[in-house]
């Protein structure tokens, strides 16, 4: 365009804020209520394939059986698989705010029946990289009974256990 | 189009207030509510042999769900893990018009086609607000009732139409929705209490708009061998077209609905039809406000420009008349955004079936599911559907 | 064999420009300018389109029913149109529905438009720049209760990648570096391009961890820009054009609503079931030799790494040896993304249907300087997105 | 009850959260067109449409192309700040980015000199005796951001 240098008009405000109500569901709501209550993983398992689902789901992913009332429990142990370092600030999406910095991320495969188990993003306690390795056995750290809410975050994080 | 295309099985959930259980449901446990019984009725599964269903269609708006990506949240019960699966951001009657065009285009046989929407989770006139652009009309406060205000009073100006006129269509849909096992709202109302209701925008009501409910909608289409194997009750889909108007409320005359006539007629000449209103048994069309009842009608050309308010007090439009519309009870009695077009067609199917209970349509053969989207109506579908191929 | 009723070919394609930060236009003007330049392309105007399909996702863009307020501006106004949405995958899903109509008869000309422009930030996270705020955004795509308060955004998805990676396929960060580089080099032959910064080696590994073991230049930047495709049948396409390129095959996978698998990594099956079934469904038995460009969605250089594994282009554990000798730079035996890829230009929404229109710009012969050195009778353009959808286009300069 | 009893009856859990990452303090660049016609409203309290010279309408608000032939437009033309209103409403209830607190109404004024019409309130009078086809003025704010509201509001003449 060859319009000669326009004034400047800044960026127009219009932003809505809204915030929305989240259900968690049956499934996910009995299996919230069993981290807060009793402090135990309820998976649940399809009956065809035999996939466990963490968090517990109305049909198997795989196979598309319905999941029923096939509960399993998982953990409170399990095994580290992968996890990473967030080195940048990050907003918390459920509120806009920015979130400090957090601990080592991993996804723990949560020890299940007969050698199964499901995976699961939480944070370790561990923070020294060098010390965290595949494979390395941790344990769930709950927060005390009258403060857990029914959230994922009613664990802590996960502590490194000798086995 | 290049194949045959019926819908084979639909299923609605009830459509009710989820709040009221403190949303009991998450996404996918409510869409499963529908899915469930299609695949029951149809014996389909997702085998990937050949005899089951080939891809699936999730429809909800992102803006509605309150997250983006939001099909995620319905993959697992439509089976697309691994799998063929698109999601349409939009009505799930242009779902099922998607669905069509899979289908008919060879790619797949078997689709299916599921939407929901949780109205009750979301702050509807903030969501609203936000399907404006930020610089014309969001700063306004505009949001969909305040803008269908704006065309109900030009319409209303034109055409000499009467708010009186505009209160039956909501005393009309409430007496039909008493035969709908699926609707929520099902209390006998008179003309004084709809225009006496609390005024949201002039001259729109409380009890002229949609209410707020939740629910999903699940049908399967497919080509016409394979259609004719799963039911004996295909239900063929015969002409569709949708259309956009321009987005700027400014620019068009608010008691026109170019896009609608543009939309329907493109359907009609798609499946034959030269006399709407005699050709067709039984419509069902998405009506957020009172007003778009008869004005939609026009559109759709069940009457002339002006004369829905005279079409409605003919009684040609009850379910024993000339041209039932709405015999469910349509959207005002209750039926979630992006559902509402995806359960005409429903609805429509079941009439064809000669399923649809007390609301029956006697005979029905041709019946038109309309769906609307947009503020003012801006965007419209009309699908025909037949019982014979 | 063709594989739908209808031949469809690809007529028309059109960039922006593309930069951080569009100022000059708001979101639907932007739309406007590669509408315009597509349709410049295939020499139509804009009665000649029958139908439009929009891509978008509203929730990260600041604007809901976007397709509303686009309308004027990408030539649907009294004219039919879809509405997709997925994830990054996106502008790929549009031109797949696109296809869809033209081969079912419902269309003969239908254009597929993806734009990203969205709202900046205001307030006390404007200092760490729109990356946390985009982040956040796309994390909000997790689920609300399970995944939101731990993930950030897809970076994490990605670090999690890499250091699965670095674990047992023996892996050089060299190698990956090298891969950038190479993105950076085709970046730079490409006028529509966004980051063309001639980079070393040595500077994507000084770079810094954004998410260890994830570098900051091995993350794809955040671009505004648009794209537009058009798609016309057999009969319309050869009016049209003397250099129509078909449409052999479209294919889309999608994954499980939970993320956790993606991270060990399990579920990059669907970018394996996707390309498995393109490959088998067309009788292609070795990619690497058979297909002459692939452009695939790389939103980290690790991610176009691994999942040339994944897409059985090669073994396990071999790709990045693959890369490190500089077998997919242009002039390589299997150029990958000459374009420069996701990590050179990101507007997210566009970002695979810019991937499918560099495929159909190699078939052409119209790529300019980031043309490959070499004959183009078949190209692939790959789209990714959340949550893990994955779709594939075969291009092909033979009629089916 | 569609689910197994013991799910039916769990107490169900739910929360609030952001819609994605939402805001009121989003902002949104207006481009080279906007630019031009809120730096009129702002800096000179005028009011600019844009010529289509292919369709012969002058469209307001102004835009760069032509919804009808796509011609790119470039010839802008001052509008009247009076008008004729074609429809209205009274809003009755709180709502989001309101302009002012309700009863107020709205309208589509179409000014003096363009063919279409724009959205905007109406003030300075009693809701009562709006009426269709009423003639309107622009009142522009004293403190003007460069953005639509810097149009106060139209008064009726």
């Amino acid at each position: 365009m060859t319009e000669k240098k326009q004034p400047e008009v800044l960026p127009i405000v219009a932003g809505v804020d809204f915030r929305f109500k989240y259900p968690a569901g049956v499934y996910m709501s009995k299996c919230l209520h069993e981290l807060k209550e009793n402090a135990k993983f309820i998976g649940i398992q399809c009956p065809k394939c035999k996939a466990i689902w963490w968090p517990p789901q109305v049909v198997c992913s795989y196979c598309h059986a319905e999941t029923g009332t096939n509960w399993v429990e998982l953990g409170p142990r399990g095994a580290v698989v992968n996890w990473v370092v967030v080195h940048i600030p990050s907003i918390d999406p459920r509120t806009g705010e920015l979130k400090a910095t957090q601990p080592p991320a991993a996804v723990i495969r949560l020890d299940g029946p007969e050698g199964s188990g499901a995976n699961w993003l939480h944070f370790l306690e561990e923070t020294d990289l060098e010390k965290i390795k595949k494979g390395m056995r941790v344990e769930a750290v709950f927060k005390p009974k009258e403060e857990r809410e029914g959230q994922a975050s009613d664990v802590l994080f996960f502590r490194t256990v000798e086995e | 189009m290049a194949r045959r295309v019926a819908i084979v099985a639909v299923a609605q959930t009830k459509y009710d207030d989820l709040s009221q259980t403190n949303w009991k449901y998450n996404w996918e446990e409510l869409l499963y509510q529908s899915v469930k019984p299609v695949l029951e009725e149809t014996g389909l599964t997702f085998a990937e042999d050949g005899t089951g269903i080939d891809a699936s269609i999730s429809c909800h708006d992102s803006i509605w769900a309150g997250s983006p990506f939001s099909a995620g949240k319905t993959d697992d019960v439509l089976g697309t893990h691994f799998r063929p699966g698109e999601k349409i951001d939009a009505d799930g009657a242009m779902g099922v018009t998607e669905a069509l065009c899979q289908i008919a285009s060879g790619a797949f046989d078997i689709v299916i086609v599921g939407g929901l929407n949780i109205d009750t989770a979301a702050p509807r006139n903030k969501v609203e607000n936000y399907c404006f652009d930020p610089f014309y009309h969001r700063l306004m406060g505009l949001d969909m009732t305040s803008a269908g205000a704006l065309q109900a009073q030009r319409y209303m100006y034109r055409y000499g139409i009467t708010r009186e006129q505009c209160a039956r269509v909501v005393v009309k849909s409430r007496r039909n929705a008493k035969n709908n096992p699926h609707a929520f709202a099902t209390e006998d109302l008179s003309v004084e209490d709809v225009l006496r209701s609390k005024m949201l925008a002039y001259p729109i009501t409380a009890l002229e708009i949609k209410p707020m409910v939740d629910g999903s909608c699940t049908m399967i289409l497919a080509e016409e061998e394979k259609a004719k194997r799963i039911t004996d009750k295909p239900i063929w889909i015969k002409g569709v077209k949708n259309c956009y108007d321009g987005y700027y409320l400014g620019d068009r005359d608010l008691a026109d609905c170019k896009s609608l006539e543009v939309a329907a007629q493109g359907a009609y000449q798609m499946a034959g039809i030269t006399d709407p209103r005699k050709e067709i048994d039984v419509a069902e069309i998405g009506v957020d406000f009172s007003y778009h009842e008869l004005l939609w009608c026009e559109g759709l050309g069940f009457c002339g420009r002006g004369e829905g308010g005279k079409l409605l007090d003919s009684g040609a439009t009850e379910r024993g008349g000339e041209i039932p519309v709405n015999p469910s009870g349509g959207a005002l009695a209750g039926c979630p955004h992006i559902v509402e077009g995806l359960a005409r067609i429903a609805e429509v199917v079941l009439q064809l079936r000669g399923e649809a209970g007390a609301r029956q349509v006697p005979e029905a053969k041709t019946a038109l599911a309309h769906a609307t989207l947009g503020a003012c109506g801006q965007w419209h579908q009309a699908m025909i559907l037949g019982k014979e191929i | 064999m063709a594989r739908f009723g209808r031949r469809v070919a690809v007529v028309g394609v059109g960039l922006s420009d593309c930069d951080r930060s569009r100022p000059d236009v708001n979101k639907v003007e932007l739309a406007n300018e590669s509408i315009r330049r597509c349709l410049d392309d295939a020499q139509l105007s804009m009665q000649d389109i029958d139908e439009v399909v929009v891509a978008d996702i509203d929730s990260l863009f600041g604007v809901g029913q976007s397709q509303m307020w686009l309308t004027d501006d990408i030539a649907c106004y009294l004219k039919p149109g879809v509405k997709v949405e997925t994830g990054g995958s996106v502008g790929g899903s549009a031109c797949h529905s696109a296809v869809h109509h033209v081969a079912a008869g419902a269309s003969d000309v239908v254009l597929v438009t993806a734009t990203s422009k969205g709202g900046g930030a205001r307030g006390p996270v404007e200092r760490f720049g729109g990356g946390a705020r985009a982040q956040a955004a796309m994390t909000a795509g997790f689920h609300p209760i399970w995944d939101r308060w731990v993930f950030v955004g897809p970076l994490m998805l990605f670090a999690f990648m890499a250091n699965d990676y670095l674990m047992w396929s023996g892996c050089t960060r060299e190698a990956i570096a090298k891969c950038r580089v190479k993105a950076a080099q085709n970046a730079m032959k490409n006028p529509y391009a966004h980051l063309k910064r001639d980079i070393t080696v040595e500077d994507v590994l000084n770079s810094p961890f954004i998410i260890w073991p994830l570098r900051l230049l091995e993350f794809c930047p955040m671009t505004q820009g648009s794209a537009a495709m058009i798609f016309a049948s057999e009969e319309k396409a050869k009016k049209i054009t003397n250099k129509p390129v078909w449409v052999e095959d479209i294919v889309t996978a999608h994954s499980k609503q939970y993320w956790t698998d993606a991270m060990v990594p399990v579920d990059w099956g669907s970018q394996e079931a996707g390309a498995v079934a393109l490959w088998k469904r067309n009788g292609i038995t070795n990619p690497w030799k058979e297909i002459d460009v692939f452009e695939m969605y790389d939103p980290s250089t690790w991610a176009e790494v691994i999942w040339m594994e994944w897409m059985h282009l090669c073994g396990k554990g071999e790709a990045w040896k693959l890369v490190d000798r500089g077998a997919t730079e242009i002039n390589g035996e299997f150029p990958l993304n000459p374009s420069g890829g996701v990590v050179s230009t990101n507007p997210g929404v566009p970002s695979t249907t810019m991937r499918y229109i560099e495929a159909a710009l190699q078939v052409r012969g119209d790529a300019g300087e980031h043309q490959v050195p070499r004959e183009v009778r078949r190209a692939v353009g790959h789209g990714f997105g959340g949550t893990n959808w994955n779709t594939y286009m075969l291009l092909s300069k033979d009629m089916p | 009850m569609f689910y197994p009893k013991e799910l039916e009856e769990v107490e169900p859990i739910w929360e609030e959260q952001l819609a994605a990452v939402s805001g009121s303090d989003i902002a949104y660049e207006v481009g080279r067109i906007g630019t031009k016609f809120f730096a009129e409203l702002r800096d000179n309290r005028k009011i600019f449409g844009i010529r289509c010279p292919a369709c012969d309408l002058v469209y307001m608000p102004p835009r760069l192309s032509c919804k009808n032939c796509f011609t790119e437009l470039k010839e802008w033309v001052e509008v009247s700040n009076t008008g004729t209103l074609l429809t209205y409403t009274i809003v009755y209830v709180p709502g989001e980015n309101q302009p002012f607190e309700p009863p107020y109404a709205i309208g589509l004024i179409q000014l003096d000199g363009a063919d279409t019409a724009l959205m905007h309130v109406i003030g300075e009078t009693d809701l009562e005796k709006l009426s269709i086809g009423m003639r309107l003025q622009a009142v522009f704010s004293e403190e003007r951001d460069a953005n639509i509201r810097d149009i106060k509001y139209f008064k009726p003449l």
